[in-house]
């Protein structure tokens, strides 16, 4: 069950123009820095990306968009992205918004094998529109949600802490994010992490993502793991 | 009238012992700064994190360790991380107590915009619709007009929906206000501010009953 | 925060006649010992009980049983439990059994805010009857499933390794079972445990169920942690 | 004829390196330890546990670790537990490649019956429905026939079914099956037993086509 590949570059081998891809983080948290660099040397276009936010100009999904590989970013917050702006206002690139909790929940939905969940989230907002809706009764009133079907991704990218040759995933921090999530909803997911170790080597009770959701596997090199508001305050 | 440190100082009036709060960007940050002292309470970071503490000191900083505003911080004891899905589950089961966010119009029947302005760049709606559909009470954080003058507490909200029928209280510059099925329920003035210049700043239909009282902050 | 109570009596001390619980566990793995212990003390009758199981004639839920506390049972399976079975045919109990998948999934839920979810369990059996049911796309082919809603329990008693004083929890190895998803799904939730410590004893990252969803929590006593089939091999 | 064993045995054939199994209570359990040595397999049991290993030394019983039959088990490096929510969201989402468990009958669509006998005390379906309805690939280990002589390979089962259209394979004391559009169609016959035996012990559609060879084990 030895699921490990070299790099990064071997993992996405397999990855081709126009394929969907999930990728992980928050922000620039959490991201899978190498297969990002691996899909930019690449050069795959016409990406259909899922990833909460869309990086900055010269970092993270910004270098995607940077090299024009991407036709439609489903995010749920793209700010601070010149380059993803000019894109989006000159027709070049499709953007969807979704709400952060619908995002993470249609990622789970996926892993999870239910093909659809209700939410509350958009009803009475143009997100709702053409969507089916629903009243349920809860804690004794009715309320109203819409019904969002799970993701279905070719491939779901994720960045963990530490993981073993067989798959299993530990995330530290909050660069957990929407990683768990998007490793259970790929059809193919490929794990980068920043210390591979063996099986045996992760307390059981202390793994996030069991190794078969997961279906290749390297430690990734060279994390920048850039901040994007570096905020501190001054000792006394 | 209030600045921005005094909305904070408002708002930070609301919070109870032992509560559970999200706090949005911007003025709701700062309402962490005035929580009152010898009081529990844990904030909730949607991104993943229960327990979110100050800003890390200057060299501390860690990457990993971020909250919505994809600001470094740090945590506190009794801490937890969790991933997205658990966050906004949470949320939706309305385990949080409040939630505080900005808006840029919210109206009489508590309808709130606060993620999209027609003609502008669009950055996204991130969590606020999640919270705002889901949240147990929501305390709204913004300015009573803007900069042309016009109110923003509105009949119905001009500007697209973040969501509707949810907001229960709005702190500005001027005023704190609830809202109720008659609409906006006039509750303190700010320091200096009369009744009458409340009356003229907002649109939506407002309630004054008996003598309103001025805000006590500090 | 602290939601410390000194004993399973203090933690119970509202549960009255006629309430829904849910009781974590499977089988007499991870069950709250301590809390069924003084359930049977206060005598309190009536009860629905939502766990997969119902314990074994003395012990578990079938201390419950034993003194007619419980009016009816929602579990997935309810073997070696002759008192339960004298119950279920004299007419004193009522019994709704569910898949084991679909119990889970009913409590996690209610913990996320979801008020139903979907599942292929059950399409084309008994279980189906009276049921919504519903056609989606999963792989190209088109699948039906059941729409189930989430659980709505007065009370969740779940049994942890260890906790802190603001609730948050850790379960060992294959005790967590049903134990986090009820952990959410409580009203109010109780949360027994054999170790409890301080706030910042518990790795952030291996928390399993955050305090946020617990509201009671007290160090439990003399656990037993019966073994129900105990099956060894020879050294050699 | 082919004893308990036999069917364990014939059923171990059918894994695959790095597969993830699921096994059922009974003869499905005694199939692990015939798995092809050398050969990379995951065990899933649906209580919480990727990684079952065998039964524990005598005296190193532990009682928070158990497999869906409540025996008590180890574990293997690489190991990961899980709760019950995570563990049926694997099998809805069809990341179990192999599902093994018993029948009490199975008609020549692949439905299957499992958990009910009427007049009888129910015990309940446990995991049986969920994994049934989502498995990639069922194998089903059963009697052929039943204490009477009469065939549980059926046209239309008799029991309340556990799922419909699932079972792709079927191993019996007397035969292997498959099941197709056009019904059971037999692949190999027991040491021992003719054809003649296994049409007679079928009540199902049955196809036979060509030589039948005889199941080759260990």
């Amino acid at each position: 069950m030895n699921k490990t590949v070299a790099n990064a570059e071997e993992a996405i081998r397999d990855i081709t123009d126009n394929m969907t891809l999930m990728l992980g983080g928050f922000g620039l948290c959490g991201i899978p820095e190498n297969c990002i660099t691996a899909l930019v040397k690449k050069g795959v276009k016409g990406l259909t990306c899922i990833a909460n936010n869309a990086g900055v100009d010269d970092f993270g999904i910004g270098l995607l968009l940077q090299q024009h590989q991407v036709k439609k970013m489903i995010a749920s917050y793209v700010g601070e992205n010149a380059e993803f702006e000019r894109q989006l206002l000159s027709g070049e690139l499709e953007v969807e918004l979704i709400p952060q909790g619908t995002l993470a929940t249609r990622c789970m939905a996926a892993g999870y094998g239910m093909p659809a969940i209700f939410t509350p989230a958009g009803v009475g907002t143009e997100i709702a529109i053409g969507k089916e809706s629903r009243k349920f009764i809860v804690d004794g009133a009715e309320k109203e949600f819409l019904m969002e079907y799970a993701f279905d991704a070719d491939f779901a990218i994720v960045k963990a802490w530490k993981g073993d040759t067989q798959g299993n995933l530990v995330f530290r921090e909050t660069a957990r994010n929407f990683n768990p999530l998007m490793a259970m909803a790929g059809k193919i997911t490929i794990a980068e992490v920043e210390e591979l170790v063996q099986p045996g080597e992760l307390n059981p009770d202390h793994i996030h993502t069991p190794g078969i959701y997961v279906h290749r596997i390297f430690q990734g090199v060279d994390y920048e793991k850039r901040i994007e508001q570096r905020t501190v305050r001054k000792k006394n | 009238m209030l600045d921005k440190i005094g909305i904070a100082k408002r708002i930070a009036k609301e919070i109870r012992n032992g509560y559970y709060v999200n706090l949005g960007i911007g003025i709701p940050t700062l309402v962490a700064n005035y929580i009152p002292k010898g009081m529990s309470v844990v904030l909730q970071s949607e991104n993943g994190l229960l327990g979110m503490g100050p800003f890390p000191f200057e060299g501390e900083e860690n990457p990993d360790l971020i909250n919505a505003g994809k600001q470094t911080i740090t945590t506190v004891p009794g801490s937890a991380f969790f991933d997205s899905a658990m966050s906004f589950g949470m949320i939706r089961s309305r385990k949080v107590d409040l939630t505080i966010l900005g808006a840029m119009e919210v109206s009489d029947n508590g309808d709130i915009a606060n993620w999209k302005i027609p003609g502008k760049m669009v950055k996204g709606m991130g969590g606020a619709m999640d919270l705002v559909a889901s949240a147990k009470n929501i305390i709204v954080a913004m300015q009573h007009v803007n900069k042309a003058g016009e109110s923003k507490l509105l009949t119905k909200c001009e500007l697209p929906l973040t969501g509707v029928a949810c907001v229960k209280k709005i702190v500005t510059e001027l005023a704190v206000l609830d809202i109720t099925p008659e609409g906006f329920r006039l509750l303190e003035r700010a320091p200096g501010i009369s009744v009458e210049q409340i009356k003229n700043a907002t649109q939506g239909r407002l309630i004054i009953e008996g003598e309103i009282p001025e805000m006590v902050i500090d």
